[in-house]
């Protein structure tokens, strides 16, 4: 007669194995979803590279998205803003075509937000951009970017460690982010 | 893990895949939707994403005409307050105004014109479009025109160039039959003045600087004239100056918002407060303070008002008539206005001449805190005139009714619901063979109608507007589009200006739209005022910013009333449908701030904003006193039928503790039986079973002259009622004091609070 | 020797009761019970500005109700001496309030400007806030609530719609105070000027019976109002410390 | 008393708990299917319709926020506060007849507890964020907080929940050990692992004694805590009629009060269905009696303190809330409440009654209805009735939170169930040591 | 534990199975008044005064049990305050280290490492759980109490089964550890 633990324990360990399996699976699942699939850097209407823009061409931030200095939301260039150049540039490659096409029917553009905060974050572009923080901080190194993705992890702790960092003034106070 | 053999290998494999689609479900289930970023292609000047943009404009909500200012934010309105620049209401709105924006985004608005298809007042309409639907009218129109048959416009009462354009159209049309219709219009108000003073206008009631006010039923801090405007008074004239508090005392039947911010509410006789304002006349003339020349007229004429004759006929005691006649002669100075249930008497007329004489006996005419005249509106001409009364308003189904109507076209106005049935206005108006509907929302009158032109809600259009009752001086605003138009509606300026062209008025009304024909009419007001914008342009931005214009002139007149007026003054005994045996109840139907005269039905803030006396929402109710309701054995939510000669309702009781044991309230605005799903089915409208009875010398509506019996029905109702207990138990929680405010002294109460000065 | 200074200090500082006397803004409403006529205008104007959902008759009649400003009526004596008087009923912004210490996840408590904050997304409903509160003024959503189209067109994008099972309450308007904040900044000021931050209720009260301001600034209306003898709290018995400072209605009696 | 119990051999006792665990009778799945249908159906069916539209599903309003969830909430903690606090002073006082059925009524603190947290969960609006009031590093940088008395109700319910688990298992290593031996397939495995490989050495016995005591000397005052503090989530308010001192000790004697009811009832069936009729006998009925007869008297005590306090302070919100509670719309729950918990109780005084077992029986389940009706009570007639008159409401449950109530019931019953087939239900050595020890000469039991 | 400190490849025990404690307990005396090393006890039911026989035990799980109540006094109290510095949430103008909600919290953890910490000590003093195989017969989980002595030679072994033959033993088996 046997008091000894390890031979049942010899006993459950199939049982045992599949559990860590399936909960490994959950795990992998779970980031697998969040990672590989749109959301975090979806298939945009016009497939409008920031590389080439932002990176190769040198265009500032703000020369574009010229409501961040003043308002909460950075806003995306109108139509008319891009034709502004594409009248004369590129003006034969496809995408701009189909950029041209949406501008002939006044059509406007259906971008897909990537860097989406819930509904009840309050933020504010214009006091980070006279802040001076760097527009890469939250939205990753854009001007690299083909095809826009979420790099940073735009989570409260990001902004709470930053505002921790630079002591800004009630930068901790639920109500300075949240409405 | 070495000796891992087939089948576990299967199973382990198995596990993980579930696993794995777990997690991917779970992760798929908890994920962000999909937003977008949809720029405009071309932004219009001033609009910039997550910055408001506000815009003034006149609030078109009730015929006060506030000034209002507009937030909206990526081109939607998001709020509305009142414009700080306008001198009506100073910034400040009602909950009315307030709910303007659920009238703009209400889910029941006409989207587009409309064709009947089904027969009258069956709802079955088929879209069309505008350019069918203003042929089908222009065309009717020029068919009457020339056949010289009769056209009539019932318009809401509507000023500015917007009456003017109504009034020109109908000359075009070659047609007199211009009617405005509201149904608080005060035209018993207007003929008092007329007879005491020779004036067929409003006066400005100085509420804010008279230190005494003596309302005769007019609830002027809920739905009299310009009640926002009256509630900046009230509160400037409590406790807005150094001066001594001033005193405001409401004699009325049932207590009104007014009654319960008075400092004394006195009940009188339905109908008899005419005599006690007699009464106090005598009492002022007694008290020798008047020194008129025409003094012994007025003795003469009063002599028989002595005090006690008067109380015994009020049932107000003597010496609190003597004592308000001693405190309004004393009060520098004293205001005597007098509407609501008054000005809807048979003898409201000569009510209302009783009251304005307490202003001019104790000489408040033209002087600040008195009645003060106003000068013509500076546009478009005192649209009044044409304020159509009962009378009128039974001519024309008299008309209709003899076939003598062709076309009759209805502008926002609802008079299916508020003439009595005993009118017979709905069933004339199906002996009309052509109405059109001018109107942005399918209400009861709309129903009626064979084509429905929609129109802009006034977030959406152009118009302007001189308040009404001015304020002493000439005022006018600008409204202007806030938002671009939701639906396929139009301006009714410009679906008039639409059919003046068809009808080839241009000569007459050259402006191809609204605004072009506001810039034409306000060069006029920019030539005649002298202001400081260099040319009319900047003029125009500056009224367009501002939203308002006014210039400070005022009029000095005196006025001396009339000796045949002097000599047959006296007021009538009120005239009351039923016999007081088989219909015992004066019935007392009374506007609330939030439902209007029932347009304030179909918006939701509305029907949730709790009824202040009652904290009653949604539905109707009768309220009666304790001491009525213990004598029939009703309990609060019984429900009971009340009858009239003229037809019977249903509706819940509340118990009311200030309103006199033989009247009985009912609020007005619900009982809609049309206009959304908010306002349809839902409470009873006391105004249909009224008799149609007419005040003398103004042939308005006597609303309150109708006697009904009240019968339990045994079934129980209770409204909807967001208060509880209404009694305080001693706990202190509203707090008096006799004493009043002394600036200077500190509070007792609050050492709690730390108040510490920061030096930063 | 260093770290326990360090410590003692902090020690200090953490242990000191009171918090609120450091605020550097306490914002306060005052309302005048003699100048209101309880026309209901603030009521309405919160609703607007606040997002606040259409419960609906059912729920009302089930007693959900969701104005964060409601005004209550007290009757006193009987017919014909029967008066009313009505009351503002709103979030009394306590220096010393129930609900805070109650919430297991401090989604409500006490921030930097002397408002009692509640935090929507942080809230896990347990609604003991509601209980602890005196004044009855935290409202619960029962449920999801929706707008019929297209009356959510009008929603306040400055303040978020609350989801169910989150409790919520009167935020003094706190959008409105961060936006004065914010033009302060960009006007290179410190400090927000008195006045220059309303609440919808405030901004729109027809009679002018309400004030809002910083108490702290002894120039402020508020401070002045504060010190007019007519000025007390509701339940001060409770000792909650309101920012809500009530003028007392004057019983002008007749003689 | 002891006699018919000494009659048995000790090979008996053993034979008896093994046959408790391993023959199952029809009715026992005919039991265990019932309770667990009706678990399904009116416990978690109800709650994920709440979970989908909302709280709104219950009948709470505004200022009654708190409805009968709350009220199940302490009801099931005051059910857990007999079974290990009472078993822990018994087992100090070392008084023999506790024995017997101190495993089961373990088991019900164990298990009332859990349906206590699942109540909370239910009461929450927001149970899918139920980890926030949960002390772990996170990378929003926030904890919960340990001000709220609700924290405090956290901490110390977890920990009860752990001590009480631990208590009830500690107990039952002899017991494994000796169905280890008895039984094969998983219940072996599992008694294997339960047992830890108990021998039942001098040494063992002697390190399980005092762990045990001390696990005894620290659970008593956990346990009084653990009430104490659900009486502060009321009382730290400033609710007139739950702003009271006097809530802890009325709290603490409530719960010891319907867990001892709990007790009675559990012993019943385990006697009547489990053919424990040698073990839990007359003299365990007799004794429960007393304690509740003293129970009774204590909780009248204090019923009446609160009403006295309530009468004298003479301040309105006080008073009307008094007025309330006694004529109220809730008036008659009041009043039943007093009947079942105040006044049936006085028939404890005949022995006769306590020795009997049926009376015994219905009397218990009305005691712990009264009790229920108590909780009820707190909730609905303070909150409804605050310091505003302007906004008091009356408050009615509505029909799914009456479902779950009854559901959460079956869920107690389904998990008591399935613990009388793995725990064995009473404590088999604890039997034996109330037997005669096997004496060295005279008459040998032959085997 | 002495016994595997010895170290020796195999180490034999004799079992007696007895009927009843009392003749087991003096038993296990006669034995240990032979020289034997400590004899160990197998009952159903825990034997009173082995104590007196055998020489006392002492515990150290009480030992356990106050670190564990301390060290959770500690770690309750600074849970509390440390976590309420760490994000600054002021409520109800009380101070954000507040000392008597905390102490309820510190009560709680005392109590709940309290038990942990009396948990652990009884795993470790009492050796459980058990890995390796130890000397057991089921008997003694009924109604037989056991005695058994360690012995490193064959003499002692024949000395300890007369012992127990004469003490009335009514079974006396030898067994080698490590099978059973």
């Amino acid at each position: 007669m046997s008091v000894s633990i390890i031979h049942t324990l010899r006993v459950l360990r199939p049982a045992a194995m599949i559990a860590l399996v399936a909960l490994i699976g959950l795990i992998v699942g779970f980031y697998a979803n969040a990672t590989f699939f749109p959301g975090t850097s979806p298939e945009q209407p016009i497939n409008f590279s920031h590389r080439i823009h932002a990176g190769e061409n040198q265009i500032p931030c703000m020369y574009c998205h010229v409501q961040a200095r003043r308002s909460i939301s950075a806003g995306v260039p109108s139509i008319n803003k891009c034709m502004g150049c594409h009248l004369e540039v590129a003006t034969e490659s496809p995408q701009i075509r189909l950029l041209a096409s949406y501008w002939e029917t006044k059509e406007p553009i259906p971008w897909i937000k990537v860097h989406d905060l819930p509904d009840f974050v309050h933020f504010t572009h214009k006091r980070h951009i006279q802040a001076d923080i760097e527009c890469q901080t939250c939205h990753g190194p854009v001007e690299t970017m083909d095809v826009v993705s979420r790099e940073a992890p735009v989570k409260m702790g990001l902004c709470l460690d930053c505002h921790r960092k630079n002591e800004v003034e009630h930068g901790t106070d639920c109500w300075t982010c949240h409405k | 893990m070495s000796n891992v053999d087939r089948r576990q290998f299967l199973k382990l494999v198995g596990a993980g895949g579930v696993g794995a689609g777990a997690g991917f479900m779970l992760a798929e289930s908890i994920k962000h939707p999909v937003e977008y970023l949809i720029p405009y292609p071309i932004p219009p000047e001033e609009f910039s994403p997550g910055i408001a943009t506000w815009y003034n404009s006149v609030c078109g909500m009730c015929p006060a005409g506030c000034g209002i200012s507009v937030r909206t934010r990526e081109g939607r309105a998001k709020k509305i307050e009142g414009n700080p620049l306008h001198p009506v209401n100073q910034g400040r709105l009602c909950a009315l105004g307030q709910a303007g924006l659920q009238s703009l985004y209400n889910p029941d608005r006409l989207t587009g014109p409309m064709l009947q298809s089904g027969e009258r007042g069956s709802e079955e309409f088929i879209q069309t479009t505008w350019e069918e639907s203003l042929a089908t009218v222009a065309h009717r129109l020029a068919a009457a025109r020339d056949g010289g048959k009769n056209i009539y416009l019932l318009s809401e009462g509507v000023r500015g160039h917007l009456a003017m354009l109504l009034e020109r159209f109908m000359g075009g049309l070659g047609s007199e039959h211009l009617m405005h219709y509201d149904f608080a219009h005060p035209h018993a108000l207007y003929a008092a003045n007329q007879r005491l003073f020779g004036e067929h206008a409003l006066p400005y009631y100085d509420i804010r600087n008279t230190r005494y006010l003596l309302s005769f039923g007019a609830d002027y801090l809920s739905n009299w004239l310009s009640p926002v405007h009256h509630s900046l008074g009230f509160g400037h004239s409590r406790q807005g100056t150094d001066l001594d508090r001033g005193r405001f005392v409401q004699i009325e039947a049932k207590m009104s918002l007014s009654g319960a911010a008075a400092d004394e509410w006195i009940p009188a006789r339905p109908g008899s407060e005419g005599i006690l304002a007699l009464g106090l006349a005598h009492q002022i003339l007694a008290g020798g303070s008047y020194t008129g020349s025409d003094f012994d007229d007025w003795n003469a004429a009063l002599e028989n008002y002595s005090a006690d004759s008067v109380a015994e006929r009020t049932g107000v005691a003597a010496k609190t008539i003597v004592r308000l006649a001693s405190e309004f002669t004393k009060a520098e100075p004293g205001l005597a206005i007098g509407g609501g249930a008054v000005d809807n008497h048979s003898n409201a007329v000569d009510t209302l001449v009783a009251v304005n004489l307490l202003n001019y006996l104790v000489g408040n005419i033209g002087k600040p805190g008195g009645v003060v005249f106003n000068s013509d509106p500076v546009v478009g001409g005192p649209a009044n005139n044409r304020q159509a009364n009962f009378i009128a308003m039974q001519q024309l189904a008299e008309q209709a009714r003899q076939g003598a109507i062709d076309v009759l076209i209805v502008n926002n106005t609802n008079p299916v619901f508020t003439l009595p049935h005993a009118s017979g206005f709905r069933e004339a108006l199906a002996s009309i063979p052509m109405i059109v509907s001018l109107s942005s929302f399918m209400d009861e009158t709309t129903t009626m109608a064979d084509v429905i032109l929609p129109s802009h809600s006034y977030l959406e259009s152009w118009g302007d507007d001189m308040p009404q009752p001015g304020l002493g001086f000439p005022v006018a605003a600008i409204s202007q589009p806030v938002v671009s138009p939701l639906y396929n509606t139009r301006a009714t300026g410009d679906i008039i200006l639409d059919l003046a062209g068809k009808l080839g008025m241009k000569d007459s009304m050259p402006w191809d739209s609204m605004e072009a024909c506001l810039k034409d009419g306000w060069r006029q007001i920019y030539e005649r005022s002298s202001p400081d914008a260099s040319d009319f342009d900047t003029f125009w931005r500056d009224v367009l910013v501002s939203g308002v214009w006014g210039e400070d002139i005022h009029r000095q007149d005196t006025v001396v009333v009339d000796k045949s007026v002097i000599d047959n003054i006296d007021v009538a005994e009120p005239e009351f449908s039923g016999d007081s045996e088989q219909y015992p109840f004066f019935l007392h139907p009374y506007m609330s701030t939030a439902m209007y005269d029932g347009r304030g039905a179909n918006l939701p803030w509305m029907q949730e904003l709790p009824d202040p006396m009652t904290s009653i929402v949604y539905g109707s109710w009768v309220e009666m006193n304790p001491a009525t309701a213990k004598r029939l054995g009703l309990l609060d939510g019984d429900l009971v039928s009340i009858a009239s000669e003229h037809g019977s309702l249903e509706a819940p009781v509340v118990i009311f503790p200030a309103i006199m044991p033989e009247v009985i309230a009912m609020p007005i605005g619900q009982g809609h039986n049309a206009f959304g799903r908010y306002a349809r089915d839902r409470g009873v409208n006391p105004l249909q079973i009224l008799a149609p009875i007419t005040a003398t010398s103004s042939g308005s509506l006597a609303t309150h002259a109708t006697r009904v019996s009240l019968t339990a029905t045994g079934r129980r109702a209770p409204p909807v009622q967001t208060g509880g207990e209404t009694r305080q138990l001693g706990r202190n929680i509203v707090q008096f004091t006799d004493a009043g405010s002394t600036p200077g002294g500190h509070s007792a109460n609050l050492n709690s609070i730390p108040i510490v000065v920061k030096t930063t | 020797m260093n770290f326990i200074d360090r410590f003692m200090a902090s020690w200090r500082k953490y242990r000191k009761p009171g918090y609120y006397e450091e605020f550097d803004y306490a914002w306060t409403m005052t309302i005048d019970l003699d100048r209101c006529t309880g026309c209901g205008a603030c009521v309405t104007a919160c609703q607007a500005e606040n997002n606040i959902p259409i419960v609906g008759e059912k729920e009302l009649g089930r007693g959900r109700e969701m104005q964060w400003i409601r005004i209550e009526r007290y009757w006193e004596g009987e017919y014909p001496n029967a008066k009313l008087s009505f009351i503002p009923m709103l979030c009394q912004h306590c220096d010393a309030a129930p609900c805070e210490t109650v919430c297991p996840v401090s989604a409500t408590y006490h921030n930097q400007d002397g408002l009692n904050t509640q935090i929507y997304n942080r809230c896990i409903g347990t609604r003991s806030c509601a209980v602890y509160c005196p004044y009855e003024v935290r409202y619960f959503n029962y449920y999801d609530h929706h707008w019929d189209a297209p009356l959510e067109q009008q929603l306040n994008p400055d303040v978020t719609v609350r989801e169910k099972g989150v409790m919520e309450k009167c935020t003094f308007c706190v959008q409105r105070i961060r936006q004065a904040k914010d033009h302060a900044k960009d006007d290179g000021r410190r400090r927000v000027k008195d006045g220059e931050v309303q609440p919808a209720c405030v901004q729109t009260c027809p009679s002018e019976a309400m004030t809002f301001g910083d108490r702290k600034d002894a120039n402020s209306v508020v401070a002045k109002k504060m010190n007019d003898p007519r000025a007390y709290h509701v339940l001060e018995e409770t000792n909650t410390l309101p920012s809500v400072v009530y003028l007392k209605k004057v019983s002008a009696n007749a003689d | 008393m002891q006699t018919e119990v000494r009659q048995a051999r000790f090979a008996d006792v053993n034979d008896d708990v093994v046959r408790s665990l391993v023959v199952t009778g029809r009715n026992y799945y005919i039991a265990l299917g019932i309770a667990g249908f009706v678990t399904l159906t009116c416990f978690f069916f109800p709650w994920f319709y709440q979970l989908y539209y909302g709280i709104g599903a219950a009948g709470m309003n505004s200022p009654t926020v708190w409805g009968t969830y709350l009220a199940s909430f302490i009801f099931w903690i005051g059910l857990s506060h007999s079974g290990t606090l009472l078993s822990c002073v018994l087992h100090l006082t070392n008084s023999e007849w506790r024995k017997a059925m101190y495993r089961s009524a373990e088991a019900m603190t164990f298990f009332s507890l859990f349906v206590a947290i699942t109540m909370v969960m239910v009461h929450i609006g927001r149970p899918w964020f139920i980890h926030w009031a949960a002390p772990y590093p996170n990378q929003m940088g926030l904890w919960p907080n340990f001000r709220s008395p609700l924290m405090f109700d956290v901490m110390a319910i977890m920990t009860y929940l752990t001590g009480s688990g631990i208590f009830i298992y500690m107990g039952a290593i002899p017991d494994f050990a000796a169905v280890r031996d008895r039984t094969t397939g998983w219940r072996h495995h599992l008694y294997v692992l339960l047992s830890l490989g108990w021998r039942g050495t001098d040494k063992e016995w002697h390190r399980l004694g005092w762990a045990y005591t001390f696990l005894a000397v620290l659970i008593i005052p956990l346990a009084v805590s653990v009430h104490s503090i659900v009486s502060w989530d009321f009382a730290l308010s400033i609710v007139p009629g739950l702003h009271q001192t006097i809530f802890a000790p009325y709290f603490v004697v409530g719960a010891i009060y319907s867990g001892t009811a709990g007790i009675v009832t559990v012993m019943f069936v385990l006697r009547k269905y489990m053919n424990f009729e040698h073990y839990i006998t007359k003299l365990h009925f007799d004794n429960l009696g007393k304690l509740l007869l003293l129970l009774s008297l204590l909780w009248t005590y204090i019923n009446m303190l609160e009403l006295f306090t309530g009468w004298f302070s003479g301040t309105s919100t006080e008073y009307e809330q008094l007025k309330y509670k006694l004529t109220g719309f809730y008036a008659p729950l009041y009043w039943e409440m007093i009947l079942f918990c105040a006044v049936a109780p006085l028939l404890l005084i005949s022995r006769k009654f306590r020795t009997s077992f049926v009376p015994m029986l219905i009397l218990s389940i009305a005691i712990n209805i009264g009790m229920y009706t108590e909780r009820f009570l707190i909730v609905a007639t303070t909150l409804s009735r605050q310091y505003l008159p302007g906004s008091w409401r009356v408050y009615v449950p509505s029909l799914v939170e009456i479902s779950i109530l009854v559901g959460s019931l079956a869920l107690f019953v389904t998990l008591f169930l399935l613990f009388v087939k793995i725990f064995p239900s009473i404590s088999i050595y604890e039997i034996k040591e109330t037997m005669d020890a096997p004496k060295k000469q005279g008459d040998r039991h032959d085997t | 534990m002495h016994r595997r400190n010895r170290g020796t490849a195999m180490t034999r025990n004799v079992l007696g199975l007895f009927r009843d404690p009392d003749s087991a307990l003096a038993a296990a005396g006669r034995l240990k008044g032979a020289g034997f090393e400590r004899p160990e006890l197998m009952s159903p039911i825990p034997i009173h005064g082995v104590e007196e026989v055998l020489g006392p035990k002492k515990s150290v799980i009480k030992r356990f049990t106050l670190v564990g109540g301390l060290l959770g006094a500690i770690s309750g109290f600074t849970l509390a305050a440390w976590t309420a510095v760490l994000y600054v949430h002021p409520t109800g103008g009380r101070p954000i280290i507040t000392l008597p909600p905390f102490l309820i919290i510190t009560y709680e953890m005392t109590i709940l490492f309290g038990i942990l910490a009396t948990v652990l000590g009884f795993l470790i003093s009492a050796r459980f759980p058990a890995i390796r195989e130890r000397i057991y017969v089921p008997e003694t989980a009924v109604d037989r109490f056991a005695v058994v002595v360690a012995c490193s030679s064959d003499d002692l072994l024949q000395r300890a089964e007369s012992i127990l033959h004469e003490a009335g033993a009514e079974e006396v088996r030898r067994i080698t550890e490590g099978d059973s």
